[in-house]
């Protein structure tokens, strides 16, 4: 698709500790092996890229890091800690926060109220606060009110609808509700499963923006899965290639763009051109797929 | 409209979509596919493009959605009378938006369901190799859940389905959605291979506004439920708007990068 | 230990489990094309029984007339049913469409005692009646002759699923309407088909448990026994609606036998809850697929 | 849109009731409540307490089963179990009237606990059938207790605060408002803050609450310990209003009411808990009236009760075909059409 | 004109499970208030009957109630369930304005002091068990009865207490079986009866079903025992029902049939005359209810004390050796809240009656 694009390799922050290691972690599901002997870190402050082939096990792997799978072997850690065995909410505290690859926005709420619910394991009041709604929940609730108003939907430019309740929303405004919530999370790493997948360009510039603009003004590390390369090459620092489970690659966009094994599993040969015309021209063979 | 005098399979008349009798969707669109050749339909989220093929198929009222005024019409006759499972029968597949493959079925049995659509058509068996020799993988996972393919392998059993429904025209709702970068042009490829090998009609929408104009003969681009620009691919790729919006390619012809995108957008000039 | 006796209760109680199943059945037929669990499977048994009171006591039908009748009645009643209040809910979310059966239930009641009264009644006797013997063990022939037909329909319908395409086309309606329908499925003719079906398997069960025990308007208790069958078996399987409901009839039998008349109820619903708890989709449902 | 008010801070924003129309309906409403004991009769009071019970006994089963989408056919099960500890402790203890409730509420909290521990593995209908295994065990030990009364049951004396003995449903009534009011209050308080939004979450999808940091056990517990909670109290104030607790007082019909209740009134909306268990009480009353200005009314009171059973089918299957959304959907439409009425500028 | 009228009330089941019984009482006592009031009243007082359907349910019951005591000074009233009679006791005690009976025969509802001002129209249900059992006892010393019961409260309610009985009087019951109330499957409950191998059994808490089924698969299977069952399976109408299964089927019963012409009873003339055609049991009680209540009435007023719940009763127990014309085959005497009498009956399908089978039992 898009040609690669000359830009300085970006150097990756200079740190210690990874902020997110996975180490070793395999996954599988009768028979089907999502992931195994999975390896790498995202360094603060970066933006990493997961990428390969549909049904490769990035979503897999965003759903173990979160909780929402076990794996079968392996650990993660987050911030140093081991998080392997961490039950799943309270990984949502520790500051991972994610946004879905198929929109899992609650549709019975406002998009305030979506982005509100990210707060949750943040906040204290308990029932006994909520059924007397004095002191605590009253204080808490306004200052999460002003907070999300201020910060997260000035940012993403979405005071219009705040309202709205989310069904009546297209899918790009969807997403975008999504990752407000999965900022609303206050994550130390914000993980985006194909934050771009059905937007033209334009609205995909649109999401690229926010996504560098976390980074840079809220200094948030971020991890995505995107099939769009022309984004994935332009924004990450580090990209990582997933194939059947395994890492087959990991480098700069560069280094992993030129790389044959990711161009034969994944990449294609990025030259489509004129599809209609060369079939026409008998250009293409039957049995290439 | 492209090439007037040609036989058109589809014809769509300025038509109305009201969504829950309150939201205005669609405001006065029209459309054609001319016989045997692919035609585009881009725009931005929301702008009306499912709503359109629903509306064309006949799916519209099972999501509250309902055609007020305006007409359609499939190789000449007017789909208002028919139900949506009629307009398979007679030839108009869909293949709708998320893939909708039925997940407690076997990938075989996926394809089965779609033989209904041979249905009253004398005697026209399924061609269940016709597919796999297109979609070799799916026929390694023939036994398995649908449910558990990959997302890449679901969109190709959505098209494999409604192949095997021998269609005049098949209606594309974002095949690329969600897939590889190879796996996007394997799919279009095979999308130009059975639109050229079987002469099969096709409207697509397509976010992926490169690869739509690759495969296309010509396009339509629609914003807020009306079309707005239309014309053949090549006029389409050559338009600036179309280029800066849906090409991303920079003011100086080069494609631009996403690390040099400005907080300030011009406006589109067909909003004006 | 008295083995005879055992074995004698345990008889009747997998014979009585064959009633049941024949109604699990008629309920999961409307499960498998339509994702409705409907509550009302009673109610429709019931009516059912009272169709065929009419036709066979009050319009004096021959047997071979009367059932017949009864059956094709109840399959009009479940065509009316789909396409005044299950059709309309299309694509509303499972709570809705099961509260439409509460509903429907609720209606049924009330117009069985409109027209008929909520006086109990006894359906004229036609099955055999020279008592069964299996063994020393003795087996009423009404029982027997029940679950006989019972058995035989289950049988034609699994083998029905087996080798019909149209088993994929109730499953895939159910799993995705709209999905179906760009399938080129006549989806408001499979989900007719469904609940006409269901209505006429739901009258025989009815036919046959009305002659065992008797018919009135409270009839519909019965259904509160298939709802743990179908659970236990798991609400979208023909099997499951067959072991489910010869292993509930068994517990009931035993544990009315050995524990007593009220422990009945009881014992099955312990059963369920550890069945539930064990296989949550019961013992042959299919599973959801959640994937985020 | 509203006026009367500019909101300055979120908080004011987050207010229950913030316009002044909708403060001067509150008024109205409170000094309707207060006036009426006083100008109804024996009959109509009667009805009141009764419509309030089961306002707060429906309201319960709306945060379960409207807002955390856990379908329960239980809920009369936990007000027996809440009117069985009243009963209990009235009659053997003696303990004072309102800590009875309490108790009531307490118990019948601990059999939602316990009932909701399959939640998490069992859902949808296969748990709204699970629930009805629960309130068979719970009739099942009722009426085989000694401790219960067997099938016959409990009676119990009125019960008597500051020495007044509250034996009518005047002086009940006193009691049996306020208590669901303060309910009432708690219900909408909840749906303002992190627990309420969390039960919806669950209700939309569970999975992806869990990894925005919802604890899933923890908040359908919580959701099924509240809800019955409720029930126990109602099931408490019940057990003081009919003072005559038997295993058939709560029978499954009875739950079906309070969902029948809900889905009229409106799942998910704190009114429409409201108004479906006053419309739902209220309808065979109003059923008779009707029947009785009907010419040759007398005849037709020999269908009376089939035809109740009709219409209370036909309520639910006529409100879920044609409005999905309930009375407070309804009320909502009305309330847009007067707008600010009385205060239209 | 003498004063206000005299206001029976009535929760009257005359829709749903229990309406076979409530539309004949309704007309039974409608009938005898007009018989009354066409006799000029009590003491020049009307009587005025204000009944409301119930449907057999409690909560209609009581809202009836409520509905009727706000709209009526009501000073008698007729109920429909035991449960509706113990709920509202307590607001009959509280108020002591009415006299109430009904439509149950609870063992616990005879007991003047727990319910004070309520009586029944006829024995007890253990009492019934009594009268059939010692008929038993007469008929055949030391024979096996079977209970056979429906596990609701009107079901279990005599059972302990005449196990007991049957012991005392020399009887043994060698199996209880309690099933599900209504129309269900009993073959394993039939398997049990057989094994036991009765002399007697005796169903109780049902109305219809499923004694036929019983009895049926119980002669398929060679039972020898003889059937038995108590007021509410009595009326000939049901046990008519039972077709075949049904002849011989006996039972006890506290008043006389309507087409009962064995002895002379000017009240059971009255109603053919007014009724050609068959009238239920129910219809009887309810007319004797309504006869008892105007009774009450009548001594109270004649006492010249105020109408209330206790006056009611204790003239009500003051009454000795009263006649009923004919409707109970011996004068009554009201001790405490029963009519402990009644006699067997059994049926005899080619008649399609009821016949006596023993003369009038009274306990
Ligand atoms: N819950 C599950 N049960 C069984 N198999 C599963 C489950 N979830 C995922 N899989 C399998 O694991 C593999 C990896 O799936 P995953 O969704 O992680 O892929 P992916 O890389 O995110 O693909 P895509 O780009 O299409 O989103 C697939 O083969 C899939 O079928
Ligand atoms: N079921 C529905 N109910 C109500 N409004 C709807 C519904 N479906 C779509 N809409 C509205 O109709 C408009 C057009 O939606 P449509 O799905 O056709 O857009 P689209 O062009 O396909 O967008 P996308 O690229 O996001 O798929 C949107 O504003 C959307 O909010
Ligand atoms: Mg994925
Ligand atoms: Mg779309």
């Amino acid at each position: 698709m898009s040609q690669p694009i000359e830009t300085e390799p970006q150097d990756g922050p200079v740190s210690a500790t990874p902020l997110l290691r996975i180490d070793g972690l395999t996954l599988a599901f009768r028979g089907v092996r999502a992931l195994s002997d999975v390896s790498f870190d995202v360094v603060p402050g970066s933006i990493t890229a997961v990428i390969g082939p549909n049904g490769a096990g990035k979503t897999s792997l965003f759903n173990t890091v979160s909780g929402f799978y076990r794996p079968n072997s392996g650990q993660v850690y987050f911030k140093g800690q081991d998080i392997t065995r961490l039950p799943t909410p309270q990984r949502a505290k520790m500051g991972l926060g994610r946004s879905f690859q198929n929109i899992a926005l609650f549709r019975g709420m406002t998009v305030l109220d979506n982005i509100k619910l990210g707060r949750h394991a943040h906040l204290k009041s308990n029932v006994l606060d909520a059924l007397f709604y004095m002191g605590r929940a009253r204080r808490e609730e306004a200052a999460l009110r002003a907070d999300i108003e201020e910060r997260i939907i000035d940012f993403l430019e979405i005071d219009h609808i705040r309202h709205a309740p989310v069904s009546a929303l297209s899918y790009g405004l969807q997403k975008r509700v999504e990752m407000a919530r999965a900022l609303a999370m206050q994550p130390e790493i914000l993980m985006l499963d194909e934050p771009v997948a059905g937007m033209n360009r334009e609205e995909t510039e649109d999401m690229a923006r926010f996504i560098l603009d976390v980074r840079e003004e809220w200094g948030i590390t971020v991890l995505m899965v995107e099939h769009d390369m022309g984004m994935v090459m332009d924004l990450s620092d580090h990209v990582v290639v997933l194939n059947f489970g395994q890492v087959i690659a990991q480098g700069t966009p560069a280094m992993v763009q030129s790389d044959p094994e990711v161009i034969r599993a994944y990449l294609g040969s990025g030259d489509v051109g004129d599809l209609r015309r060369k079939l026409q021209a008998g250009a293409i063979a039957e049995g290439v797929v | 409209m492209t090439q007037p005098g040609t036989d058109h399979v589809l014809e769509v008349n300025n038509i109305e979509v009201i969504y829950n009798k309150v939201v205005q969707a669609l405001r006065g669109l029209s459309l054609v596919v001319p016989r045997g050749q692919i035609v585009a339909l881009l725009g931005s989220n929301g702008a009306g493009k499912s709503t359109t093929l629903k509306a064309i198929s006949g799916l519209l009222a099972l999501e509250d959605g309902e055609l007020k005024s305006g007409s359609i019409s499939f190789n000449g006759q007017s789909t208002a009378r028919l139900a949506p499972q009629q307009l398979v029968r007679q030839g108009l597949s869909h293949v709708m938006e998320g893939r909708r493959i039925f997940e407690d079925l076997t990938v075989e049995e996926n394809l089965v369901t779609a033989s209904y659509a041979l249905t009253g058509r004398g005697g026209v068996k399924p061609d269940f190799d016709l597919v796999y020799s297109y979609f070799p993988r799916l026929h390694e996972r023939c036994k398995g859940l649908a449910g558990y393919l990959s997302g890449g392998e679901q969109q190709m059993l959505a098209i494999g389905r409604a192949l095997l429904a021998q269609p005049q025209l098949i209606l594309l709702d974002e095949p690329s959605l969600g897939l590889s970068p190879k796996l996007v042009e394997d799919i279009f490829t095979i999308i130009a291979r059975i639109n050229a090998e079987r002469g099969v009609s096709m409207l697509l929408v397509e976010q992926n506004a490169t690869l739509a104009l690759a495969v296309a003969h010509s396009g339509y681009i629609m914003e807020n439920g009306k079309i707005v620009i239309d014309g053949s691919a090549e006029r389409l790729a050559g338009d600036p708007d179309v280029r800066e919006f849906y090409l991303g390619v920079g003011g100086s012809g080069e494609a631009r990068s996403f690390r040099d995108i400005k907080h300030y957008k011009r406006r589109k000039r067909w909003l004006s | 230990m008295d083995w005879a006796y055992l074995f004698e209760i345990s008889l009747t109680g997998i014979a009585s489990g064959g009633l049941y199943a024949l109604a699990a059945l008629a309920f999961v037929m409307v499960y498998k094309a339509t994702r409705v669990v409907n509550i009302a499977i009673g109610e429709m048994l019931m009516v059912g029984a009272y169709l065929f009171f009419t036709f066979a006591v009050t319009f004096a039908l021959p047997i071979w007339l009367a059932i017949p009748a009864a059956v094709l009645g109840a399959g009009l009643l479940g065509a009316v049913i789909e396409r005044t209040m299950i059709r309309p809910l299309l694509g509303e979310p499972p709570i809705s469409v099961f509260m439409v059966t509460v509903g429907l239930a609720s209606v049924l009641v009330g117009l069985v005692e409109i027209i008929w009264t909520a006086d109990q009644r006894r359906l004229p006797d036609f099955l055999p009646n020279t008592p069964v013997m299996v063994g020393d063990a003795f087996l009423a022939p009404k029982v027997f002759y029940g679950a006989l037909i019972a058995v035989v329909l289950i049988a034609v319908v699994l083998l029905v699923f087996r080798f019909w395409r149209g088993g994929v086309a109730l499953r895939a309606t159910a799993s995705d309407p709209a999905a179906a329908y760009s399938m080129g499925i006549n989806v408001p003719r499979v989900f007719s088909l469904a609940w006409v079906v269901s209505a006429m398997l739901a009258a025989v069960s009815g036919i046959i448990v009305g002659s065992i025990g008797g018919i009135s308007s409270s009839m519909g208790v019965f259904g509160l026994s298939v709802l743990v069958v179908v659970i236990v078996g798991g609400l979208d399987s023909v099997l499951g609606a067959l072991v489910g409901g010869l292993l509930i009839g068994l517990v009931e039998a035993l544990a009315g036998t050995y524990l007593g008349g009220e422990y009945k109820l009881l014992v099955t619903f312990i059963v369920l809850v550890i069945v539930l708890m064990i296989q949550p989709y019961g013992l042959f449902g299919t599973h959801e697929i959640e994937r985020l | 849109m509203r006026i009367g008010t500019l909101k300055e801070t979120y908080i004011a924003d987050a207010a229950l009731f913030d316009s002044r129309t909708q403060q001067t309906w509150l008024v109205l409403g409170a000094a309707l409540l207060l006036l009426f004991p006083f100008m109804a009769s024996d009959y109509w009071l009667y009805l009141a307490c009764l419509v309030s019970i089961n306002v707060a006994s429906a309201t319960g089963l709306n945060i379960l089963t409207g807002y955390t989408g856990l379908v329960s056919l239980g809920q009369a099960a936990f007000m027996g179990l809440g009117a069985y500890t009243v009963a209990i402790l009235e009659i053997r203890v003696g303990s004072p009237f309102l800590l009875n409730l309490l108790a009531g509420g307490f118990v019948a909290m601990a059999g939602g606990l316990v009932v909701g521990i399959p939640s998490l593995r069992v859902k949808g209908l296969y748990l709204a059938i699970a629930t009805i295994a629960a309130s068979f065990i719970a009739h099942f030990l009722f009426a085989n207790t000694a401790f219960t009364g067997r099938t016959a049951g409990l009676t119990l004396p009125p019960a008597s605060l500051f020495g007044v003995v509250l034996d009518t449903s005047f002086r009940l009534y006193w009691i049996i408002v306020p208590v669901t009011l303060l309910m009432l209050l708690g219900a909408a308080n909840l749906f303002r803050t992190r627990v309420g939004r969390a039960f919806i979450a669950i209700r939309d999808r569970d999975i992806s609450a869990e990894v925005l940091g919802i604890a899933l056990l923890r908040y359908k517990l919580l959701s099924f310990g509240l809800s019955s909670f409720y029930a126990g109290v109602a099931g408490g104030l019940w057990a003081y209003f009919f003072r005559v607790v038997t295993p058939e007082s709560f029978p499954l019909s009875m739950s079906i009411f309070f969902l029948a209740a809900i889905i009229v009134g409106g799942m998910g909306s704190i009114l429409g808990g409201i108004l479906g268990a006053i419309f739902m009480t209220m309808v065979p009353e109003l059923l008779k009236l009707a029947v009785g200005l009907l010419p040759g009314g007398s005849e037709l009171t020999v269908f009376l009760s089939p035809v109740r059973t009709v219409v209370f089918g036909l309520l639910i299957i006529g409100f879920l075909v044609f409005e999905p959304h309930g009375l407070a959907e309804v009320w909502r439409r009305i309330r847009r059409f007067f707008h600010l009425w009385p205060f239209r500028n | 004109q003498a004063g206000e009228d005299i206001v029976i009330g009535g929760s009257i089941p005359m829709t749903g499970v229990f309406a076979f019984a409530g539309v004949g009482i309704n007309a039974g006592i409608a009938d005898y208030v007009k018989i009354v009031n066409d006799g000029g009243g009590i003491k020049g007082r009307k009587l005025r009957y204000v009944p409301e359907d119930t449907g057999y349910k409690v909560d209609v019951s009581v809202a009836a109630f409520k509905k009727i005591t706000s709209q009526n000074k009501v000073n008698l009233y007729y109920g429909d369930s035991t449960a509706f009679s113990r709920t509202i006791n307590p607001e009959l005690e509280r108020t002591g304005n009415i006299l109430m009976t009904g439509a149950s025969f609870a063992t616990e509802l005879n007991d003047p002091v727990k319910y004070p001002n309520q009586f029944l129209v006829g024995p007890d249900y253990t009492e019934m068990f009594g009268i059939l059992l010692r008929h038993i006892a007469k008929e055949k010393p030391g024979a096996k009865v079977a209970f056979v019961y429906s596990d609701s409260e009107f079901g279990r309610d005599p059972i302990d207490t005449s196990e007991a009985l049957a012991k005392k009087l020399g009887l043994s019951v060698p199996v209880k079986i309690m099933t599900a109330p209504g129309s269900v499957d009993v073959s394993t409950e039939v398997i049990k009866l057989r094994r036991a191998a009765p002399d007697y059994t005796i169903f109780h808490g049902y109305i219809l079903a499923p004694i036929p089924e019983f009895i049926t698969q119980g002669k398929q299977m060679g039972m020898t025992s003889k059937w038995m069952g108590t007021f509410w399976t009595m009326d000939s109408s049901t046990v008519m029902k039972m077709g075949e299964a049904g002849d011989g089927f006996m039972g006890v019963m506290p008043y006389r049939y309507y087409y009962d012409t064995s002895a002379k009873a000017p009240m059971l003339d009255k109603i053919r005359q007014l009724h050609p055609d068959y009238q239920s049991t129910a219809y009887i009680q309810g007319f004797l209810a309504a006869m008892l209540f105007t009774e009450a009435a009548k001594r109270t007023l004649d006492a010249g004390k105020e109408l209330n719940g206790k006056n009611f009763k204790a003239a009500l127990n003051s009454i000795k050796d009263f006649d009923t014309g004919g409707l109970i085959g011996v004068p009554i005497t009201i001790k405490g809240n029963s009519i402990p009498v009644g006699r067997v009956y059994k049926a005899d399908m080619k008649a399609q009656k009821m016949v006596a089978a023993s003369d009038w039992i009274a306990l």
